[in-house]
């Protein structure tokens, strides 16, 4: 069944004009659905504890019982991938929301205050851009401790930066223009001309950018729990199943390895496709 | 004072105080994670005795702001202080692995340039297919980790095919050459993704723009169009993320050398920082912010000499 | 001298295991060999701050190390107890350094004493000797030096057989100070191959070249160069591909690949590691013995070792392991001792029970200590973890950098919030006391690692014994009798011994492939088929 | 008759779209004699440029076109790519409505001239170069040598179209397409480049197409005039006869449109009190000049004016001589650096401090701006725009209140209901000006300043619009200050006058003074400038100095 034919039967006409004109795009919006649906329902998808020890042989190839076979201490791929879904997909989600947040936040402010304001933001954006990640990541742990928050805290810091200079030219570009002025002439409060009109603004170039972000997050997180920074074990996360199950793949048992970073693949690859149509959108809109 | 020597200096200035305020935050954040005395002691039990030597000789107890002071004046006299770990000059130890990561580096930003680039132009200028093909090309090279391209090279490059070795870093020019292809690689695909968008984005802004309009309908032959009115004018916006980009490359590398058994400085990063060997982490480090800033400084420095009328701009961020 | 060639049969899991603790000494000279060292670069190269595989073939001990743990003359040409307290070495007379300049008493003397300091790692070894230096450690002749004690010790002459006995020239130690065994200072020593000025390049490798005058004959291979390659899977291709001649200690998770097609083989050796855990606390339920025991229930040993090193190990009972006294004199009556203990066996019920039995408050998480980035650690983890649960204990995993659960040893604050530690240890020598010293002695009586607080007076009165019995039998049986009391404690939950992987060319030969090779020169008949 | 240089007929153009090609211009035919200058005008969105660029072979990816061109006989149709261009390259020399965005910013003015001539004519380049010092004296630029090393950033807009002229002249092409070359002109301006056109077509027997939408221009530049409505042609019309000669519907209300004069309004009574009084205002700017070195640059200087009430104050002056700098100091949008501005009795010489204050003054000043669609946020409806607008002032009414409020205003401006949820990519220009003003309007303010307001509509729509103030300010009070540099439009609207040049006032006067009997130089130069029946441009010494030149896009963020 082609995805044209999956839109004709259930969507509405908009997304079927979608698909007949972007079939990519929507290939990607769907199996971003699909994604984000395991996340929030993997633990009642998985057909084993995804943590229980020996549920099937060890490192056992894909079979009826175990679609995606077994790990290196017996347990069940399939139900760590899903169950691992939700830390996978809304760890870089919070690192892109509270990067978004705080990027944008200090580009506002340094675009609508200008000046003094605007260096010192401008100079804290250059020393936490000149600073390594890992360095970022390792300050965080020690001082939010083990666990998921602390590797998230610190991408979102250390996303700041990209977030906050796009922001930052693309504000100074609209509040240069002359609407800004027009509303300030009709009175129009300094909050409401931010929240209403420049926030509203950015929001197609900061999204773009979000899809971007995520990509790269879920990279990060990824490297960052296999240096034993991030998500505890046994707690499944792709990052760490692709990370901890390396060595099989020249051993001949790549399943563990192989299932999440498809996974991976696929989620930053639709995320991708998203933002990159999104960001097209947004030019054709500035034209 | 021309504007040339004005924008120079005003870079070179900025460049200096985010490096220092850097230097501070990592200099403070490194005290903060790791612990000198376990380090010092060299897996030993420390007795107290020798716990109070140890802190007495890298002045422990001094407060935070005036082990900066000594270090930062230190470093500054070429006193790069001595490992925890291993007791030589930290100097000696991050000497030798520079060499190999700047070479590392230099071949990934070549294969980047190269690809990426080359890439972006095709995408702009060869048609729809061929654009779209190279655009499918980037969005999965994007989604790829470099540790899955590093096994992937191991895998099929060397494990099956037997092409490249897969560690170590060869003897002689060629050798050198022969084993950095596949580290190079595998760091090189994710950026190259990122500089073909890049390139073709802004190809692509300036193919759409009226100037080139104006050359076209001159009958300008289109490769003097590409070269010097396309290519050109989009270069500056191109340079300053391929600056960004290889600037960051030096950090990046970490994963490939650890992969690939590459004594360069990252992995010499992830070996300190796992042993709590400070003063090199904290050289490290510095040495990474430092080239982070000065290499996109320069790339600020070139675009700005490309482009005349942003000399003198100031920041652009 | 030649090298017997030692193989012994192990049956594991229906699978024959062929044990091999020193292939045949190779026969043709070699140009290079390059040699992979897993664990990382070194620190330093200096025998008395640490223990790797590259100082064995620099640095002689004064004793030397059979590849079956058994203990001949070396540098030494005798080494005995003339009187429960005082201890005459003997040197040859033909021993010289690097540099050609002889090893001589006060060389030794010098050496010696590096050992005296309490950062040294054999600080414990040397603990009972008379801290008066002008009487403690003393040359008595030109080829003579005795050792006085304020207590018979019965183990001091194994740990001239390790690093404690490394012998170095005294000059050069004192022209350099602490910058001994650094890539900018280098070394000097007896063993069969040389560091030489700039042979270590930080970060990239570590060359020596053959001593041609080795006293005990020069070795085949001409240059010897060191690598360090940590990540497993990059290692076992570099071997498999042939472009690293071979490895010590290579990842038994990559069996598979190392038996298979390949550049060499993989040899199956005698070793005293194994796999542990205990406790890390002396207030959490950790520190109760119940709770120990009833993990020990609660973990399937034949899964464990499937899983974790893909079925090279087996059960080893309790914490000192067999072949650490394999060779020693009074071996029968150890082995005896061992053969009493109770194998760990899998019993959920007993388990669970034992946990209520316990009285703790087991509601509260249990919090298990790990090295980060270690596969075999993260399955061990995962493996007590699954047992905890299902005997009711919640246990936590704490994944740590290497170098915040290296602190965890000697820092009591970096212990807070941990409840277990769960550690892979060996022992480098022959000699059953150190472990149990280490753990079960009280901390001012050297029991460092004595977190828990155990302190059973008869342990320590049958352990004190055993160290200054003057007769190996007394030290035997008085060992056997503190190991009756202390196993079923179990202050270390034993999960598996295993074996010592060696990885080699198959044009090579002549390595030694036992847990011996950390203290003997175990390329010194590294050589071509 | 000699043969036509270009020759279109049946032209049509088409757009690819998701629906299938749609067509934008269809059926047009027209031809250029050698010599002959043909006029095309029309309403924005008529099609004027596309023909322009279906003709130099520079329509976007994808558009397709029907029907044939020709150029000295040749048909384009039938030429391969490399031929097509060679003749382009050759035949046709293009100039365009902005000659910034034109130029590579990143290549000398010199490189620009003489590039065509190197790698397509194949000459020396020291050649080239003495030729293109030529042509840029021929257009009247002094001092080539200089120019020639200068980038396109350091040149006023004149001085550009005039180097964009003078290098397509360096082909020697048959015919100049020119698309509105003048609009972003100022009058004086215009007068130059038009004079150089003129010149070069008598010396060189030059054939122009000439787009514009100023009937009046064309009249005065053009041989024959194509008058263009939705994409066709309607009619042809001889220039000089085209008011008599028009048959169309459509040309009859372009032609009276723009040269329709109302009457001036009844001058307002004299009130006691002004509303506006600003006294020896002065603002400067720092700016970077040609050589980088910082200069200061005095926008507006030690200017004084008075408004009274229900009054109408026009202010005119050519570009970059401070007009709009004062209003926006005048409305707090800038802060003048010495001066005093006072309006219904307050202090308004410093900007707003907080919001509180801004909406009084919002109560009493409103401003529109130059550019309607900039000054509108894109994202916003018509509703919500107005709607935005007249809750500032009555934050507490109930939705229904404020819906009726926004009806009102746009029946005062005449715009038709249905358009309330359209936004403004929708809308063409007159609706959005109109927009504009009602919001201004919304807050009922007692002095509305309009910068520019119809300087970028066609004549149609502009005169709707001015009509439209005509009577709000007749039906409310409302005081006015126009901003302009359009004559015209004063004589609708002002009943006093001041002339700006170089941020002082040059001249003041009622209306009718200034129009009809200026005696400054200036006021006079302006007024000559001004394309009317029977004018000539005339070529001024001395004009050819750049302006000050600093492009928006390099100004400071206001704070
Ligand atoms: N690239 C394009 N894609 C789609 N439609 C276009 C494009 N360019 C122009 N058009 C449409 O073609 C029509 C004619 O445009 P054109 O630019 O020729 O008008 P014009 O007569 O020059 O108007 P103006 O006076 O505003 O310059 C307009 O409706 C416009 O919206
Ligand atoms: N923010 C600014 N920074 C620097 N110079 C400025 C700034 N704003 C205006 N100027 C300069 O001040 C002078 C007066 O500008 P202003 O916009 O008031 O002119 P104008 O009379 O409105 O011209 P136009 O008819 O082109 O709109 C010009 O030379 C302009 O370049
Ligand atoms: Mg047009
Ligand atoms: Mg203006």
């Amino acid at each position: 069944m082609s995805v044209a034919q999956i839109a004709n039967g259930t969507v509405p006409a908009a997304a079927r004009r979608v698909a007949r004109r972007d079939p990519t795009f929507l290939v990607a919006v769907i199996a971003f659905g699909v994604i984000s649906m395991v996340a929030l329902a993997g633990p009642w998808l998985a057909p084993y504890d995804p943590n229980e020890l020996y549920v099937g042989s060890l490192n056992g190839a894909p079979s009826l019982e175990h679609p995606f076979g077994t790990d290196d201490l017996g347990r069940d791929i399939l139900s760590r991938v899903l169950v691992g879904a939700a830390a996978s997909v809304f760890a870089p989600a919070v690192v892109v929301v509270l990067s978004t947040i705080l990027g944008v936040g200090l580009a506002l402010a340094a675009a609508w205050f200008g000046g003094w304001v605007s260096g010192g933001i401008a100079r804290l954006v250059d020393v936490i851009f000149a600073i390594p990640g890992l360095v970022i990541a390792v300050l965080a742990v020690t001082i939010f401790g083990k666990g998921l928050a602390a590797p998230v805290i610190a991408l979102a810091i250390a996303y700041i930066p990209i977030i906050a200079r796009l922001t930052r030219t693309a504000a100074a570009r609209e509040l240069a223009k002359p609407y800004i002025a027009a509303l300030r002439v009709q009175g129009v409060s300094s909050p409401a001309i931010c929240f209403r009109h420049l926030v509203p603004a950015m929001i197609p170039i900061v999204a773009a950018q979000m899809a971007v972000g995520f990509g790269y997050a879920m990279l990060d997180l990824a490297a960052i729990s296999f240096l034993g920074l991030g998500q505890q074990p046994p707690a499944p996360d792709w990052g760490s199943m692709i990370a901890v199950g390396q060595a099989g793949i020249l051993a001949g048992a790549p399943e563990q390895s192989v299932f999440p970073a498809i996974f991976v693949v696929i989620t930053v690859l639709a995320v991708g496709i998203i933002g990159a149509r999104v960001t097209d959108w947004a030019e054709e809109k500035e034209r | 004072m021309n504007a040339l020597t004005r924008t120079v200096l005003g870079r070179l200035g900025g460049m200096l105080l985010t490096l220092i305020l850097a230097s501070m935050v990592i200099y403070s954040a490194v005290l903060l994670t790791g612990d000198p005395i376990a380090a010092l002691a060299g897996g030993a039990k420390p007795t107290p005795e020798l716990v109070e030597q140890i802190r007495a000789e890298y002045h422990l107890d001094d407060p935070v702001w005036s082990r900066y002071w000594q270090w930062l004046t230190g470093a500054i006299q070429g006193d790069f202080g001595r490992s925890f770990v291993y007791k030589t000059p930290v100097v000696s130890l991050v000497g030798p692995r520079f060499g190999i990561t700047l070479q590392l580096v230099l071949l990934t930003v070549l294969l980047i340039l190269v690809f990426g680039v080359g890439s972006g132009i095709l995408a702009a200028t060869r048609g729809r297919v061929v654009d779209r093909t190279i655009a499918a090309m980037t969005s999965l090279g994007m989604a790829l980790p470099t540790f899955v391209v590093a096994i992937l090279l191991i895998w099929i490059f060397a494990k099956s095919l037997g092409w490249f070795p897969v560690y170590g870093e060869g003897e002689g020019v060629w050798d050198r050459l022969w084993h950095l292809v596949l580290p190079a690689i595998s760091l090189a695909v994710l950026f190259i993704a990122y500089i073909s968008r890049v390139t073709r984005g802004s190809l692509v802004a300036q193919l759409h723009s009226e100037h080139v309009d104006t050359a076209r309908v001159r009958g300008i032959p289109r490769r003097r169009i590409f070269g010097v009115h396309v290519f050109r004018n989009a270069s500056p916006q191109i340079l300053a993320i391929a600056g960004t980009t290889i600037a960051g490359l030096f950090a990046a590398s970490a994963i490939a050398e650890v992969a690939f058994g590459l004594g360069g400085i990252g992995s010499l990063l992830v070996q300190a920082a796992a042993r709590a060997d400070l003063p090199v982490v904290q050289i490290v480090s510095l040495l990474l912010v430092t080239i982070f800033v000065v290499l996109n400084a320069v790339a600020d420095l070139i675009s700005s000499i490309i482009d005349p009328s942003s000399v003198g701009g100031g920041r652009t961020s | 001298a030649c090298t017997p060639r030692d193989t012994d049969n192990a049956d594991v899991d229906g699978e024959d295991i062929e044990i091999v603790d020193a292939q045949p000494a190779g026969t043709e000279p070699v140009d290079e060999v390059t040699w992979a060292i897993v664990e990382g670069e070194p620190a330093t190269l200096n025998p008395a701050a640490s223990a790797n595989l590259i100082i064995p073939n620099l640095c002689d001990n004064l004793l030397s190390l059979q590849p079956g743990f058994s203990i001949e003359p070396g540098v030494a040409e005798r080494a005995e107890f003339v009187d429960p307290v005082t201890f005459v070495i003997t040197l040859r007379d033909d021993v010289t350094f690097w540099d050609g300049s002889p090893v001589t008493a006060d060389d030794v003397v010098y050496s010696l004493q590096q050992n005296t300091n309490p950062a040294s790692q054999w600080y414990g070894a040397f603990a009972l000797i008379d801290p008066d230096p002008a009487t403690g450690i003393v040359a008595t002749g030109p080829n003579e030096v005795t050792v006085r004690f304020v207590a018979p010790d019965s183990t001091f002459r194994d740990a001239l057989a390790g690093q404690g006995g490394a012998v170095m020239q005294k000059a050069f130690g004192e022209a350099n100070g602490d910058a001994v065994g650094t890539p900018d200072a280098g070394l000097m020593c007896t063993g069969p191959f040389e560091l030489q000025d700039g042979g270590w390049t930080p970060g990239s490798e570590i060359v020596t070249i053959a001593n041609e005058d080795y006293w005990n004959g020069a070795p085949l291979v001409g240059t010897m160069t060191y690598t360090f390659v940590s990540d497993g899977s990059t290692l076992a291709t570099a071997l498999t591909q042939g472009e690293i001649d071979g490895a010590i200690n290579v990842s038994p998770g990559s069996r598979a690949v190392f038996q298979g097609d390949g550049a060499g083989s993989l040899t199956i050796g005698h070793s005293t590691a194994s796999y542990s855990f205990g406790p890390a606390s002396a207030t959490s339920a950790a520190a109760n013995p119940k709770i120990r025991q009833a993990l020990n229930l609660a973990i399937d040993r034949d899964q464990y070792l499937e899983t974790v090193v893909n079925g090279l190990g087996y059960v080893q009972k309790t914490i000192v392991p067999e072949f650490s006294f394999q060779s020693m004199e009074a071996s029968g009556i150890y082995q005896e001792g061992y053969d009493a203990l109770a194998a760990p066996e899998l019993d959920l019920e007993a388990a669970t029970a034992l946990v209520e039995e316990s009285g703790e408050d087991v509601s509260r998480p249990l919090v298990v200590a790990v090295p980060a980035g270690a596969k075999e650690f993260q399955q061990t983890a995962a493996i007590i973890q699954s047992a905890g649960k299902q005997i009711g204990l919640d246990i936590r995993i704490d994944e740590m950098q290497a170098s915040d659960f290296g602190a965890l040893f000697y820092d009591p604050s970096k212990r807070e919030g941990v409840d277990f530690v769960a550690t892979q240890g060996y022992l480098e020598t022959p000699g059953v006391l150190g472990y149990p010293s280490l753990f079960m002695l009280p901390p001012e009586m050297g029991g460092i690692f004595n977190w828990s607080g155990y302190e059973n007076p008869e342990v320590t009165e049958h352990l004190l014994a055993a160290r200054n019995a003057t007769d190996p039998e007394t030290a035997a049986r008085e060992f056997t009798a503190a190991q009756e009391i202390f196993a079923p404690d179990m202050l270390q939950v034993t999960l598996a011994g295993t074996y010592q992987l060696t990885y080699l060319n198959d044009e090579l030969s002549g390595v030694t492939t036992s847990i011996a090779a950390y203290s003997s020169p175990w390329a010194l008949h590294l050589g071509g088929k | 008759m000699t043969a036509p240089v270009l020759e279109v007929s049946g032209l049509d153009i088409l757009a690819p779209s998701p629906e299938g090609p749609r067509r934008l211009v269809s059926d047009t035919t027209l031809s250029v004699v050698r010599g002959e200058a043909v006029g095309l005008v029309g309403e924005s969105g008529s099609g004027k440029t596309l023909t322009l660029r279906a003709v130099a072979g520079l329509l976007p990816d994808g558009f397709t076109t029907q029907g044939t061109i020709r150029i000295d006989g040749q048909d384009l149709g039938g030429m391969t790519a490399t031929a097509l261009r060679a003749l382009r390259a050759r035949r046709i020399g293009m100039v365009f409505q902005t000659p910034r965005a034109h130029l590579n910013p990143l290549r000398t003015i010199g490189d620009f001239m003489t590039e065509a001539l190197v790698h397509v004519a194949g000459e020396r380049p020291d050649v080239a170069a003495t030729r293109a010092r030529h042509l840029l004296d021929e257009v009247g630029i002094t001092d080539p040598d200089r120019r020639m090393r200068q980038y396109p950033a350091e040149l006023s807009g004149g001085l550009l179209q005039r180097v964009m002229i003078a290098a397509t002249l360096a082909m020697d092409p048959d015919i100049l397409l020119a698309d509105e070359i003048t609009t972003a002109l100022d009058v004086t301006t215009q007068e130059e480049v038009m004079a150089v056109l003129a010149d070069l077509r008598a010396h060189r027997d030059l054939s122009l197409l000439f787009v514009t939408h100023d009937l009046a221009l064309a009249g005065t530049v053009c041989d024959r005039v194509n008058v263009m409505q939705r994409g066709r042609i309607l009619e042809t019309l001889r220039a000089g006869s085209m008011r008599r000669n028009a048959r169309e519907e459509y040309t009859k209300v372009l032609m009276s449109a723009s040269l329709d004069e109302a009457p001036p309004l009844e001058p307002a009574t004299e009130s006691p009190r002004p509303l506006v009084t600003i006294e020896h205002l002065r603002k400067t700017y720092q700016v970077r000049g040609a050589t980088g070195r910082r200069e200061t640059l005095v926008a507006v200087d030690d200017l004084s004016i008075e408004l009274p009430p229900g009054g109408s104050l026009g202010i005119v002056g050519e570009s970059g001589s401070g007009k709009s700098t004062t209003a926006r100091m005048l409305l707090g949008l800038e802060r003048p650096d010495r001066g005093t501005i006072v309006v219904d009795g307050q202090d308004w010489s410093r900007p707003a401090r907080g919001s509180a204050d801004r909406r009084v003054r919002a109560k009493i000043a409103q401003m529109v701006f130059q550019d309607p669609y900039q000054s509108l946020d894109r994202r916003q409806t018509v509703r919500q725009c107005l709607a935005e607008a007249v809750r500032v002032h009555r934050p507490r009414q109930s939705a229904e209140v404020v819906d009726g409020r926004v009806r009102e205003l746009m029946r005062q401006v005449r715009l038709d209901e249905g358009l309330a949820a359209s936004r403004p990519r929708a809308l063409s220009g007159g609706q959005r000006q109109r927009v504009a003003i009602a919001r201004a309007l919304a807050a009922d303010p007692a002095l509305l300043v309009l910068d520019e307001a119809v300087s970028a509509l066609d004549v149609t729509t502009q005169v709707e619009i001015l009509t439209l103030l005509d009577t709000i300010r007749r039906e409310t009070g409302v005081a006015l200050l126009m901003i302009t540099h359009d004559l015209t439009v004063i004589r609708r609207l002002c009943d006093e006058v001041v002339v700006m040049r170089h941020g002082r006032i040059e001249e003041r006067g009622t209306a009718a003074q200034i129009l009809d009997a200026p005696t400054a130089e200036y006021t006079r130069l302006l007024l000559d400038s001004i394309p009317r029946e029977g004018w000539t441009p005339r070529r001024r010494l001395g004009r050819t100095q750049s302006l000050p030149t600093v492009t928006r896009s390099t100004a400071s963020i206001p704070e």
